[in-house]
């Protein structure tokens, strides 16, 4: 296991980084054009009702004091009141979190399950018939946006033959699974792609590689080479690229949450820069971020297990 | 100007035996086929296309596809194979415009500063990481909220988190590259840093870019038209994949030709760059020792 | 400076007290738990004089150092502390033009042929570049110079206008020696110039260079592993042990008769051709200490059958013993023995 | 003799190996034909490409699928070539072990030593846990592993390229073979090094009376370790015999060139013997003698005609139409030095 | 014949927030107030005020107070009465300005006071919309006890918490469960006043789900594929498509909402050029050459109508004997050559960024302008930038739209043309005459008067024609054909109370 040691060492390089996140939120949020209390009152409102809007959110401030409110605040997990949703970012954003997680969760279990056999039977029949067909079928599904594989699911699979739910989000565990999986289908599709073509390469690498050889001349039987010499060798890289693609699953759930009609925090982000609802976008933002370093975090933990070498800070 | 002198006929049979090698990949053949005719038809929509992409046509709204319309007609009765040839055009323009500046500008930051490293290594380092924090998409959609739809402002967005990829990219290869012992010779033989960044390294670091740059025409490709899905890259009425799927998208069953066949243009494109991109990956592998 | 003195013929380079670590880069948690920084002495005080027109030799384990030694003359690496003068100036801190000027006339060869050469530029842009950019020659002349060079490393005619990959290991080798000599230097630095090469080949570079060597009236840094081919091409050789000289002298005394146990060890574990004199024994058991981590006192002690306490708790300095000089308290017993 | 008495383990005879597709092959190995006899240590010589590890590989039948092996492999009279991966498996690791080229490369970088050790012991005997691990540290003491009970639950890359040597050879000798392959084991090694390690297969294959091929391209390590030598050219073999017989007396025209290029009783900085030209490529091989381009001595019949491996003495075997011519070629070279 | 009980799932385009009366300020929100806040007064079926929670109103015959009767036996949904403390309590929060944005429309209100189910209202200054608002959802009553023992420091937060925990309500429903952008739940209130046709309490229904599906094409699907029984906002283009599904009830209910197109009529454009929109001529012009009926056809599928006045005919007061500013080319030529622009000119239509209709308009417009020589070009924008430019006349024509939030015609009109409000919706068009009259309009007491007021402005406004007036479009809800007796009011109000379910 890493030691204790590599993983401080491992979370404290996330705070120089966390405060250049902060600033980046902060400056683009501000930069938006248009005024939240605008957005927020439509065009009904009077002029002295705006002013007052400005106000309570402390936009009349300048900058920096409202970066360190910002920073302050959100130490203390006080992301502000959606202008959208007169609530709580931070209670908002609890409430619709677990769909994502959910999704994103099940989008990559679900990739995980197409990929992996699949780069298995491709990297050992490299350039047979069913190499070809598995590459090619993986390459148009990397061709396509992830809104357009949602929309065709949903005629097909949800509209047309009634297998599945049109969208939204079930009430049990089980339920949920029926409801949401197309949504996470369509993020799956492209991550699969993703992960079969890496997997299937470094598979194919760590066949030819001298130790496998090496364990092959050893006499091994074929089950302790293929599970404890190759595949463990093979998922080093793809647990990386697994990390790496977690953002674009996030930006898959975005468009797939829209599509869908899943409540999650990814359609909540698109309705909130429509919305200009500069709280919301904030503790939106350093959402994803937040989710997407304790992905960094938990592959770099992982791959330190699957690799001693990466175990010294 | 050390150029003049050498033979061009060796340099042409160079490039007529990678063509050659090329050529004789199916997967690059098929690619570059759908490549060709894409960047013909983004070239010249206005001789390949039958009709107006943006003329009404009020007598024949949501018409199948048949002789007169082969990919049939929107609900306002413009003619979809029109629209989806002229969206060639806007969508071929977002992979090349979506990318360039990301590549030239990715690639200068990541050559310097894979080539002196030190605090701006340091410095940049944590603004990659700053930046991969960000979903790609949460990031593009929240500048693009910053500058306000439409395409130029969408480029501008996908560069401005984009480059960071190519730099990162760049900056690996020219460490890489920088191990070499030619590297070294240049500098023993007292060539100034930017001859050996930009005559040694990055000449030979470019195949991995060039790579990806064509498999990021694709993705930019797929972006922009989520992007025009979403209302925040190409604006209707102009055609656009993306946009075109998006005002099908309320008739998927009833005419489902409105958004069929744009997805269809998206899907092959995509997968032109990228077959492409896989076989240069393939040939531009430097061969062994 | 000390003038130089006119009886014997002044060193062309000359290096004294040459040390050079690498600070391995400290996390962040490193930094907090206050470990000290993690560094490789890769030179530990290296004295050495190079003379005008001869071939010094340079052995020594893998990681002694040997390479950081010929880096730091052609000015690859900036040497910690120490100093490095080229006919008496120090060349050290030289920067721009006066750099330039100084690697014109020191020049290097490098080990691996497959990365040495820019695998975009043909044989005659490689060459052309170096001689442009030092104004060598102007118009017709650099073509011609470039021929030249080809002719003068052997290589067929059709070659400059081929691609690195086009060639084998040792006419690449050949490649980087016309590279180096279009500068017309005095002094070239070979690290390992020959040992990726097969042993059929390795003959044709070496007489290449003794050829050239004796021709052009160059001084030769010969950096290798293959005792014999060091041996063979030297005057004078140097062995290296954890960045330090422990032996230098005449290549046949030195090998006929070593001073340093080091040295002795060394001789004894290269193969003999002979397979009669078989031995029977390890010439030298343990291995190479990290040079992260330099043993105090003699750094060979943990290795040395030789070693007293004395050798456990005092360096011993280069000092003149029989025909040349050596790094070890009993030199004379055990170089005498 | 007593070497009469000793049983021949392996019997290779025209084992042939290619690679790629099966209407253009390229041959990696052709004909090649050799016995190694218990306790007996063959060296297998020739230069980088020539086809030594895969003759080796070939002996394991571990260049499948890509490679097709062709020809007869009579372990102890049993044919491996036709056998399946299942019945090869019991032969592999256990009665016929190998030791890899790359030291570095060879070991699971994500698999604990004792792991790789164990797994070895587990697929081959039926030692429980307790007594693998024992076994275990047994090995790594045998090949000279310092605290080997604490270095068990090391990594490779924790150990230097010559230690992780020593447990590549400490795993191969797990199960007792009574065949080790040795891949150029000493090439990545320094020589003190590789003067411990072959020290080391020299006294087990002595006291075992395992049998040994040890691939190098290095003659000084034959002429120090091995019994009887094959040299290798193309893909084929050129010469083989007593090793002796071979470096004292050769008489291929390569084998000739080869031990002449090394410098040995020659005056310091004279020109060496060179043999003209670069190692072949496989794929332009002509249809005779492999070494035709690079020959002193070839005829016009060289190329087309390929020399048969002719007996000349007591187990000396020599593949050349011009023997004689060669050995007077190189002895007036000699003379005229 | 009616039949009782059931639950039926309505899908919604997005989700409320808090729905209190004095808070709502999105549609999502207002628009289901009353279905858990009933108000003293009602608006019946025709437009007309009906009595609600009271009996029946008095205005005195000064204007200056207005006295209404509580019904007997009045209670909540948790069972406790419903007094005249519970009114003044409901009342006083909604006109408190610090409090919600609709709190102005009570700005008449000086007093409220209550003895026992009497309630006094006494105004400032007479205000003939105080009986509409009286009916409008931000004067829903709430249960002042439970309001008051909800948790929180300061009103806004005991809203929320009152709300979360399911109000105590005294409309015809309750809310059950809420899970934020996804769905919630409305119980039937077992103590809600107004019979049904059957003569026992509405509302027939058991239950209401509500779940939020914004994108227009799944919430269809959904229906289609039966997993919702209606779906809002039926896309116009979709009209046709599902009113042939034998499933399905394609409803068109008539709205207040209509869509036009503000024209700047200042003299200088922000840019300081001159701005040729001006002249009242060049806008009549552009509203001559503008075929509604075409953009009807392209934009609401022929469900919409041409503008006949400034505010929808289903508003109250409402004057407009026929379609404004008929399509005629010849005489918008003739308008233009009168203002000496024959030559044509540039105008800018500042569009929505990713509205498929401001396209379309954009489109047609543009085809149709063009023969008079008016090049259209196109800006996009997003909503709050459209906003922005609206407030600081920084553009030449875009487009809006608008419904009414109270029964009353002084809202929309005010929005609309009074200048001193939002410079007649960002027009800058400043009319005297009408200003006047709007002014005098809100204070006359005697409806006959009002009347003529209100035909005069419009007269005026259509003269000088500060928009493009384009059309009114109905409120499209698909509804199962199992489903009956869902109405949306044409303020927007989604009204479950009479609505039932065929088993
Ligand atoms: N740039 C560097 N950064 C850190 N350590 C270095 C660097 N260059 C060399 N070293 C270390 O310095 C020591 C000496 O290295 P050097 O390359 O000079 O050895 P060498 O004698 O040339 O070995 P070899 O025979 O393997 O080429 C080694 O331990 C090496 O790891
Ligand atoms: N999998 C393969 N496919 C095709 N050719 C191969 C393959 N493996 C080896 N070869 C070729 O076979 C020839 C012999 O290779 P081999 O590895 O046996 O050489 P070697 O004598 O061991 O050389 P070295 O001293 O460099 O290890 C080489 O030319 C090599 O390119
Ligand atoms: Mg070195
Ligand atoms: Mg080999």
């Amino acid at each position: 296991m890493p030691s204790l040691s590599y993983l401080f060492a491992r979370l404290l390089q996330i705070i120089p980084t966390f405060l250049l996140v902060m600033v980046f939120i902060f400056l683009l949020v501000r930069l938006l054009p248009g005024d939240p209390a605008i957005a927020m009152a439509e065009a009904k409102a009077t002029d002295a009702q705006l002013e007052q809007i400005r106000h309570n959110l402390g936009l009349d401030q300048p900058l920096p004091i409202q970066f360190l409110v910002f920073v302050k605040n959100t130490l203390t997990g006080d992301l502000g009141r959606s202008i959208m949703l007169k609530a709580p970012v931070t209670e908002i954003i609890l409430a619709r979190l677990p769909t994502t997680i959910f999704l994103g969760l099940y989008s990559v279990l679900l990739a995980i399950c197409l990929a992996g056999p699949l780069a298995f039977l491709a990297a050992s029949r490299v350039n047979r018939p069913v190499d070809v067909a598995i590459r090619s079928v993986f390459q148009v599904g990397l061709s396509m946006p992830v809104f357009y594989i949602g929309l065709l699911l949903l005629t097909v699979l949800a509209a047309q033959l009634r297998w599945f739910p049109v969208g939204g989000y079930g009430k049990t565990f089980l339920d949920n699974l029926h409801h949401l999986m197309l949504p996470a289908l369509s993020v799956a599709l492209y991550t699969s792609a993703i992960i079969l073509r890496n997997l299937r390469a470094s598979l194919i690498e760590v066949l030819d590689a001298d130790y496998v050889q090496f364990a092959r001349a050893k006499g091994l039987s074929r089950r302790i080479v293929m599970t404890r010499h190759v595949l463990r060798n093979a998922l080093v890289s793809t647990v990386t690229l697994l990390g790496l693609s977690i953002g674009n699953l996030m930006s898959g759930t975005l468009v797939t949450e829209t599509v869908f009609a899943v409540p999650g925090v990814g359609r909540l982000m698109l309705e909130a820069i429509f919305a200009r609802d500069y709280p919301l976008i904030q503790g939106l933002t350093l959402t994803f971020a937040v989710l997407v370093s304790v992905v960094f975090l938990m592959t770099d933990i992982v791959q330190s297990w699957l690799d001693p070498r990466l175990r010294q800070s | 100007m050390s150029m003049v002198l050498q033979s061009p006929v060796r340099k042409m049979g160079r490039v007529s035996a990678f063509l050659g090698r090329a050529f004789s990949r199916p997967s690059f053949v098929i690619g570059f086929a759908i490549l060709a005719l894409s960047i013909a038809l983004a070239l010249f929509p206005q001789f390949l296309a039958p009709y107006d992409p943006l003329a009404f046509d009020l007598g024949a709204i949501q018409q199948g596809p048949s002789l007169a319309h082969p990919f049939g007609t929107d609900n306002f009765g413009r003619d979809v194979l029109s629209r989806v040839i002229w969206a060639y055009r806007v969508d071929m323009q977002m992979a090349f415009f979506a990318t360039i500046f990301a590549l030239v500008i990715g690639v200068t930051v990541g050559a310097f500063v894979g080539y002196y490293g030190g605090i701006a290594d340091t410095i940049f380092g944590r603004c990659v990481d700053a930046i991969i924090t960000f979903p790609f998409l949460v990031l593009v959609i929240a500048i693009v909220a910053v500058l306000g739809p439409g395409l130029v402002n969408m480029y501008v967005a996908i560069t401005a988190v984009n480059w960071v990829y190519y730099a990162r990219l760049t900056r690996a290869e020219i460490m890489a590259q920088k191990a070499n012992d030619y590297a070294a010779a240049g500098r023993v033989l007292g060539y100034s840093d930017r001859r050996i960044i930009f005559r040694h390294l990055l000449p030979n670091a470019t195949s991995p870019i060039i790579v990806y740059w064509m498999t990021d025409m694709a993705l930019a490709i797929l972006l922009g038209s989520s992007l025009g899905y979403l209302g925040l890259g190409a604006q209707p009425p102009a055609a656009e994949w993306g946009v075109l799927i998006a005002e099908g998208r309320n008739f998927l069953l009833t005419a489902w030709w409105m958004s069929l066949m744009p997805g269809i243009a998206i899907v092959l494109t995509g997968l032109g760059f990228s077959l492409v991109g896989d076989a240069l990956a393939d040939l531009l592998r430097p061969k062994g020792r | 400076m000390i003038a130089p003195s006119p009886l014997a013929a002044s060193p062309l380079l000359s290096i004294h007290d040459l040390v050079m670590r690498f600070e391995k880069p400290r996390s962040l948690s490193d930094t907090l738990a206050g470990r000290p920084r993690q560094v490789v002495s890769a030179l530990n005080g290296v004295d050495l004089d190079v003379m005008p027109a001869e071939t010094l030799g340079i052995v020594g384990e893998s990681g002694c150092g040997k390479s950081t030694l010929a880096r730091c003359i052609a000015g690859l690496n900036r040497p910690t502390s120490g100093d490095i003068r080229f006919k008496g100036e120090s060349v050290i801190d030289l920067r721009g033009a006066r750099r330039r000027d100084y690697n014109k006339r020191v020049q290097m060869m490098f080990q691996d042929p497959y990365t040495s050469l820019n695998p975009r530029m043909t044989v005659r842009d490689t060459l052309r570049e170096a001689i442009t950019v030092h104004r060598m020659r102007e118009g017709g002349g650099i073509d011609r110079r470039v021929d030249e060079l080809l002719d003068l490393v052997r290589l067929p005619d059709g070659a400059a206008d081929k691609y690195p990959h086009e060639f084998s290991g040792g006419q690449r080798q050949r490649i980087g020696i016309a590279r180096a000599l279009s500068l017309e230097p005095t002094c070239l630095v070979a690290d390992e110039l020959v040992s990726a090469l097969d042993v059929s080949v390795q003959a044709q570079v070496v007489n290449l260079l003794l050829e050239l060597q004796d021709d052009l009236g160059l001084t030769v840094l010969f950096v290798a592993h293959d005792l014999r081919l060091v041996r063979h091409v030297s005057h004078r050789v140097a062995v290296i042990y954890l960045g330090a000289i422990v032996e230098i002298g005449p290549s046949e005394t030195l090998f006929a008769r070593p001073m340093h146990p080091y040295s002795q060890a060394l001789l004894a574990a290269a193969p003999s051709l002979d397979p009669t004199s078989r031995r029977r024994a390890p010439a030298l058991s343990g291995e190479l200490p990290s040079p992260l981590d330099i043993p105090p006192g003699c750094p060979f002690h943990v290795r040395c059958p030789h070693a007293t306490a004395l050798c456990r708790r005092e360096k011993p300095t280069l000092r003149p013993v029989g025909h040349g000089m050596t790094a070890c308290h009993f030199a004379e017993t055990i170089g005498g023995a | 003799m007593n070497e009469i008495e000793k049983e021949t383990v392996l019997d290779v005879r025209r084992l042939r190996t290619e690679f790629g597709l099966a209407e253009r092959p390229l041959v990696a190995v052709d004909d090649v034909s050799f016995q190694v006899k218990a306790g007996e240590i063959l060296g297998l010589v020739g230069e980088s490409g020539s086809g030594k590890s895969i003759t080796l590989r070939s002996i394991l039948g571990i260049v499948r699928p890509r490679g097709r092996v062709h020809g007869e492999i009579l372990w102890k009279g049993r044919d491996l070539v036709p056998l399946g991966e299942a019945a090869l498996r019991r032969v592999r690791g256990r009665e016929i072990a190998m030791i890899f080229q790359e030291p570095m490369s060879s070991l699971n970088p994500l698999l604990t030593v004792g792991l790789q050790i164990s797994e070895n012991l587990a697929a081959h005997t039926d030692l429980d846990a307790k007594a693998r691990k024992a076994r275990a540290i047994e090995l790594m003491d045998m090949v000279g592993i310092p605290a080997a009970r604490d270095r068990l639950s090391d990594y490779p890359h924790e150990f230097s390229g010559g230690m992780r040597q020593r447990v590549m050879i400490a795993i191969a000798l797990a199960s007792n073979p009574k065949l080790l392959l040795a891949d150029e084991p000493t090439t990545a090694l320094d020589v003190t090094i590789q003067d411990q390690i072959l020290r080391l297969i020299q006294a087990l294959s002595r006291d075992l009376g395992m049998a040994v091929i040890l691939v190098t391209h290095d003659m000084g390590v034959v002429a120090g370790t091995c019994d009887r030598v094959a040299v290798m050219y193309g893909g084929r073999l050129c010469e083989t015999g007593p090793t002796a017989d071979v470096i004292g007396d050769a008489r291929h025209p390569y084998s000739l060139g080869l031990l002449r290029s090394i410098p040995r009783n020659v005056a310091p900085r004279t020109p060496l013997y060179s043999i003209p030209g670069a190692p072949p490529s496989l794929d332009a091989l002509p249809a005779g003698c492999a070494f035709t381009a690079r020959c002193p001595v070839a005829g016009p019949e060289c190329r087309d005609v390929r020399p048969r491996l002719d007996s000349t003495g007591p187990q000396r075997q020599v593949a050349c139409h011009h023997r004689e011519q060669a050995l007077v070629h190189f002895s007036a070279q000699e003379a005229a030095q | 014949a009616i039949e009782r009980g059931g639950a039926m799932t309505f899908a919604r385009y997005d989700d409320s927030t808090v729905i209190d009366p004095v808070y709502a300020d999105r549609n999502p929100d207002l628009w289901m107030v009353t279905g858990l806040y009933e108000t003293l007064l009602r608006n019946g079926p025709d437009g007309a005020v009906v009595p609600g929670l009271a009996e029946g109103y008095d205005v005195a015959a000064d204007g200056l107070s207005i006295r209404l009767k509580l019904r007997d036996g009045l209670r909540f949904s948790d069972g406790s009465a419903l007094t005249g403390a519970d009114v003044v309590f409901s009342l006083d929060r909604a006109r408190n300005p610090e409090l919600g944005p609709w709190a102005g429309l009570l700005g008449a209100v000086d007093k409220v006071s209550a003895d026992g189910n009497q309630v006094t209202l006494t105004l400032k200054n007479p205000d003939p919309t105080i009986v509409s608002i009286l009916a409008t959802f931000n004067t829903g009553i709430m249960p002042k006890a439970a309001f008051e023992k909800a948790a929180g420091a300061n009103d806004q937060e005991k809203a929320r918490a009152f709300f979360e925990a399911g109000p105590v309500t005294s409309g015809p429903f309750t809310m059950k469960s809420r899970v934020q952008g996804s769905s919630m739940t409305f119980d039937r209130n077992p103590n809600y006043w107004r019979p049904g046709s059957d003569g026992k309490p509405l509302p027939y229904l058991d239950q209401v789900d509500f779940v939020i599906i914004p994108d227009d094409a799944t919430r269809i699907l959904k229906l289609q594929a039966g997993e919702v029984d209606a779906a809002e906002f039926i896309p116009f283009a979709r009209v046709g498509e599902l009113s042939a599904d034998p499933a399905l009830k394609m409803e068109l209910f008539p709205s207040t909402r209509i869509v036009y197109a503000p024209i700047n009529t200042r003299e200088t454009r922000k840019d300081g050029s001159k701005n040729p929109l001006a002249d009242v001529k060049v806008r009549q012009a552009l509203n001559y050459a503008t075929d509604k009926s075409v953009l009807i056809k392209l934009v609401t599928f022929d469900t919409g109508k041409p503008m006949t006045s400034l505010m929808s005919a289903a508003t109250q007061l409402h004057y407009g004997p026929e379609p404004l500013y008929a399509y005629n080319p010849e005489k918008a030529k003739q308008l233009l050559d009168e203002a000496g622009l024959s030559g044509g000119f540039d105008v800018t239509l500042t569009t929505l960024a990713g509205s498929a209709d401001d396209a379309t308009l954009f489109t047609a417009l543009q085809q149709m302008w063009s023969p008079l020589g008016v090049n259209l070009k196109v800006e996009q924008v997003d909503n709050p930038t459209r906003g922005e430019k609206n407030r600081s006349g920084d553009f030449d024509i875009h487009s809006y739209g608008w419904a009414n939030d109270v029964n009353d015609p002084a809202q929309v009109t005010g929005w609309l043309g009074y200048y001193k409000q939002r410079q007649a919706v960002g027009t800058g068009w400043n009319n005297a005459e009408f200003n006047t009259l709007f002014e005098a309009s809100n204070v006359e007491v005697d409806p006959a008067k009002r009347k003529d007021e209100y035909k005069k402005m419009q007269e005026i406004y259509a003269e000088g024609a500060p928009l493009l007036f384009l059309f009114e479009t109905p409120f499209a809800v698909a509804v199962s054909k199992s489903v009956e007796g869902y109405v949306q009011t044409p303020l927007g109000a989604n009204d479950f109370s009479e609505a039932w379910r065929a088993k």
